[in-house]
């Protein structure tokens, strides 16, 4: 199955958002109007884009400490996240969060999480949930290569295929874990990790927003219908740094070529969609760019909502890590 | 009221927590039959959708139960011996605790961890730590030690329909002890200390475990002429500072017995609180008696040795009320 | 390459110790003369035997809370490991560490290890130590199939394949992890999740030396040679309880039939490998039978031995705990 | 002496060992180029045999050390974030701490975990916890909480050159703050804390990254004419007991800051220290300024909410001072 047109154009919409979102977030934290580190996902917008197109909006995601993305791919507010990175009372967890914990339960966003791996047990578990109300939901566990190292994976493959929950795995290749090359700390293929388990099994161009597209609506199609885990991997590549104003912390060192990004750079998978929707006639260049402006001015309506936002409330520390009961 | 054992209570306390509320479900390693007796009978009753043992995997049980409990479920997950929530510590320690916070308060977490503690049996130092500090250290989550089989099954129950993770820490040895139990449905209030003997001379606050040989060295300190009020928290968080304060104030002296190791102990915590909020009270020094700062050997003798005993409590009781007063 | 007679012999007689040693211990704790659990091999002597026939004593192991197969198979003085279950000074932990913990260093035994999957990553290291230091010395970590699920087992596949470490892991598939059938919480084959990693895997029938010893020859040389790591699964039965008295802790409840048990002795590693000596014509059956008297001299010693033995030190508790440092 | 930075001097020290003794070794993600810059150069100079990237999976790092120091050498361990010794912790607190009591004193482990703790640059609720307590109360390793680039170079050593497991934790957000560091070899012996300002009126102890507030909170005070003395443990295990109750003997007051969470901290354990061994010398209350039992908060004017402030400590002691004399 292929995604239909409109589909490829809201997915356009999508990563775009998600792009200039980022670009956004890129020129603010560089200026140090930004608390906190700030973990970019540019380069990797297909993946979320294409994977959460196949959801719904009561279906589960569990994302990473890189989770912009995918919190906007699953219908988060772009206005609530920005307010949370900048630390406002606004912000989608009330400036308590931060970038890496972007969160809205309402949309199934499990949230962000600062722990490499943490998001496996965590989907596993709202996995098990819809399992057993049987209400056809399915979670979505979003890694990093890197991630695939913490043992939990192999656990939570476990755990899943042996219940058969509606789980998909979705592990993002970007090349690297922090400063280091994922060759050089991974034995093997990860996605034979995997198939030792027996479930379908897909590796697939993760800066092809359609091939991934359709490996999520397989895998997601067999969740749903009671036949266990499923595997994406999608390989792609993290353009930025591993976080913002990297340069500081590596203080001279190098751990790729330039040259490499510069190679990735023509692989964008947002001109590759541009691309492809002007080859197939199904929006020109001029009304692409439109979509893009409409987009830009959300983003600006996001960064104008969270600067003008209220500075979180200190005390609310107090009220919210307990449900109901004093701290 | 009729007798019960303590694991009976908690039995108990499951099925009837289970019949209430059809959300509440048990997970954990051979739950099934039950190693400690406690979750006895509940798959015939609640069959495998509710119970169910799992794999061997702490690290993801624990972030299972998060991932269960956000998305609807109330979990019991049963860990066995406490020396295993290290093993699921990642989840407990960075999810678990922190998650509602790092939302904003989102989400709920009705989630309850089961656990046995403490030595006394030779099972040597893997299986007889006595974790209450660590966990309380966390600040995100209950502390439930309960020392009686009718605070088992109330706090047990109360730690079900609570909307935040409760740590429900069982005596691994004292599965046998049996006490009045009271009939009906009746939970038992987090935060309310229990006065389990008054007296007049001395304050003994006696954590879990520790409340049989405090109770039996207050019965002996009387022969002696010495009038010792026992104190039982039940919970470590929330703690009931204020009967603690409140006993202080009426007798001047404090002795702290907690199955834990020393450093960083509750008993240091309580030591703390009262050295702060009941300083003009103080009669005398305030006295720990715990575990030294070592593992627990697996020889009966020197196990005995490193434990608390009726009989160091005797002795630091007595020297305490004898000597010089310094007020 | 096949054991030589002689060598045939020696694990006859290695295998005879291992079980006599455990039936003695099992009738022992049957009589309430051992503190702590004890958790038997009986039934798997030829999977410690085989392997560690093929180690030097400057070889390395890791075992698990079953572990006294490992030990003696690896070189440990029964006396020693005697004394130590009964609690005594001159056992080979001075009485500290019991039944799961016995460890002998200078045999190379890191030790049994009460956390199941605790062995998988001390024996990493022990193999990244032996490469660093060339000294072509070799580790192997014991495990179970029901250790078979936790992370860590994923992770040390990983980092020992990616390093080329001296590694050998050695899964013993005995059917059970405590009274859950393994089968009912492993999804897929264990053997796929080391194959993931490209390494020499072999899955062998545990109850015969003979596979045992050619699978162990094979996987101990490559490591050896530097090659990196290799797998075995040796498929076996735990003829025991989970622990000496486990009907105690069942209640009642059941997880196996007896018919299964009975099967399974029939498959007697040791009377096998007695069947195939005498056939052979490298001993008679008298000879055997000698062996194993003159095996429940040196078992009778043991006990006697420990015995006699005083009680273990109870201020040796905190002499140990740090190298020349107080607790 | 020269000034050098903090981290300056970790990576001297780092140095300095490395050369002193082969043996020495380093791993842990992404110690390679050094993210936080205290390992930076180490690869240049002893190559990749000595310094290691890991894959993500501390789990095994923690257990691997203990293998890799049980054989032989003396391992540092990075584990970035405090926050991850969680997810290693099984293997520390399990294994690492525990290990030697359990041999009956076989082993030696001269191992060395680095992590970098607290909070105050919004990295939010899993970037910033400062979990010296939980080790604390494990009993079986060092606890180092260098507060100047003086203390963390010798400290460092000195831990390099034990045989018993230390964790040296560095404060994540002090890496560039300098002070004077001897020229040539020193170490700092474990458990000797050191009198950082010396006062007659109140006793300051102020651990790791508090030692900076408290000292500029002395400042202010004496310009109130409170003569404050500040006392840094500088290891928490072992703890110099003696100069701590020596302090209160000379002042009668005292002040506990400590950047952990208040519930079990080395704050309440260093009161409750106070309140039995200095208790006729105390004139007030002892207080305790802590992190209150929360998650760490990201947005920056939360988090400097719960943080303990100079204003904070200037605030308590002037009223313990100033408050009436009870005794
Ligand atoms: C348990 C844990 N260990 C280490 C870290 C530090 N850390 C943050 S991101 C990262 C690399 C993650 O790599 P990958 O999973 O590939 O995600 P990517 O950054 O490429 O999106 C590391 C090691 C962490 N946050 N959590
Ligand atoms: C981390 C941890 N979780 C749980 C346990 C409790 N436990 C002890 S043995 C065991 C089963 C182990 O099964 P397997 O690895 O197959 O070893 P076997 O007993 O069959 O030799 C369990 C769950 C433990 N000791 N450690
Ligand atoms: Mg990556
Ligand atoms: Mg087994």
């Amino acid at each position: 199955m292929n995604p239909t047109n409109e589909q490829l154009v809201s997915l356009f919409e999508r990563m775009t958002l998600i792009r200039l979102m980022e670009e956004r977030l890129r020129a603010d934290a560089g200026a140090g109007r930004l608390p906190g580190a700030v973990h970019l996902y540019i380069g990797q917008e297909a993946v979320a884009a294409g994977v959460c197109a196949n959801l719904d909006e009561t279906d589960w995601i569990t994302s990473t400490h890189r989770g912009h993305g995918h919190f906007l791919a699953k219908g988060g507010d772009p206005k609530a996240m920005m307010a949370e990175i900048w630390g406002k009372r606004t912000g989608i967890c009330k400036g308590m969060g931060g970038s890496m914990h972007v969160a809205d339960l309402s949309k199934g966003i499990l949230g962000a999480n600062g722990i490499v791996g943490g998001g496996f047990a965590i989907a596993t578990g709202a996995a098990l949930s819809a399992k057993l109300s049987g209400n056809r939901r399915v979670a979505v566990a979003f890694f990093g290569d890197g991630a695939a190292n913490q043992g939990v994976f192999m656990e939570c493959l476990n755990v899943s295929t042996l219940w058969q929950l509606p789980l998909v795995f979705v592990c993002e290749y970007n090349h690297f874990c922090e400063f280091t090359p994922t060759v050089t700390v991974t034995a093997g293929e990860i996605a034979d990790r995997a198939r030792a388990f027996k479930i379908p099994c897909e590796v697939v161009d993760g800066n092809d927003v359609v091939a991934v597209w359709k490996a999520a609506a397989q895998a997601i199609e067999w969740a749903r219908s009671g036949k266990g885990p499923a595997f994406i991997e999608a390989q792609t590549y993290r353009i930025q740094g591993h976080l913002e104003s990297e340069d500081l912390f590596l203080a001279g060192g190098k751990y790729r070529e330039k040259q490499e990004i510069e190679e990735w750079r023509k692989a964008d998978p947002i001109s590759r969609l541009a691309k492809l929707l002007v080859s197939m006639g199904v929006r020109t260049a001029v009304q692409l760019d439109d979509i893009s402006t409409k987009i830009a001015g959300i983003v600006e309506d996001a960064v104008r909502f969270a600067e003008a936002s209220e500075p979180a409330d200190p005390e609310l520390t107090f009220e919210v890590m307990f449900a109901g009961q004093k701290p | 009221m009729p007798r019960k054992r303590y694991i009976q209570a908690i039995n108990e306390a499951l099925f009837e927590e289970m019949e209430r509320d059809p959300k509440v479900i048990v997970f954990g390693e051979d739950v099934e039959l039950a190693i400690f007796g406690d979750t006895r009978g509940l798959l015939e009753r609640f069959g495998h959708d509710r119970i169910r043992n799992t794999p061997i995997c702490e690290a993801t049980l624990a972030g299972m139960a998060v991932g269960a409990a956000v998305t609807g479920y109330h979990v019991v997950l049963h860990m066995m011996f406490s020396n295993f929530i290290y093993t699921g510590f990642d989840a407990i320690a960075n999810q678990m605790a922190k998650l509602r916070l790092m939302t904003g308060g989102q989400i709920e977490l009705p989630l309850t961890v089961i656990a046995g503690y403490g030595g006394g049996r030779s099972t040597a130092a893997q299986h007889s730590d006595t974790p209450h500090p660590l966990l309380m250290n966390l600040g995100g989550v209950n502390v439930l030690v309960p020392a009686t089989p009718a605070d088992a099954k109330g706090l047990l129950k109360q730690a079900i329909r609570t909307k935040n993770p409760s740590f429900f820490l069982e005596a691994s040895g004292r599965g046998g002890d049996s006490g009045e139990v009271p009939d009906g449905d009746y939970t038992v209030p987090f935060g309310r200390a229990a006065i389990a003997r008054a007296g007049a001379d001395i304050t003994m606050v006696a954590i879990g475990s520790m409340l049989k040989p405090a109770l039996s060295a207050a019965e002996k300190l009387n022969l002696a002429g010495i009038d010792a009020e026992v104190v039982d928290p039940r919970t470590l968080v929330p703690l009931d500072e204020q009967t603690i304060v409140g006993s202080i104030e009426k007798t001047g002296r404090a002795i702290l017995v907690d199955e834990a190791r020393d450093r960083c102990s509750a008993a240091s915590h309580i030591a703390a609180i009262i050295a702060d909020k009941a300083f003009s009270s103080l009669k005398a020094p305030i006295k720990r008696v715990t575990v030294p700062n070592v593992s627990m050997p697996y020889a009966p003798n020197a196990e005995s040795r490193v434990l608390p005993s009726e009989d160091r409590i005797v002795q630091i009781a007595t020297d305490l009320v004898r000597s010089k007063q310094l007020a």
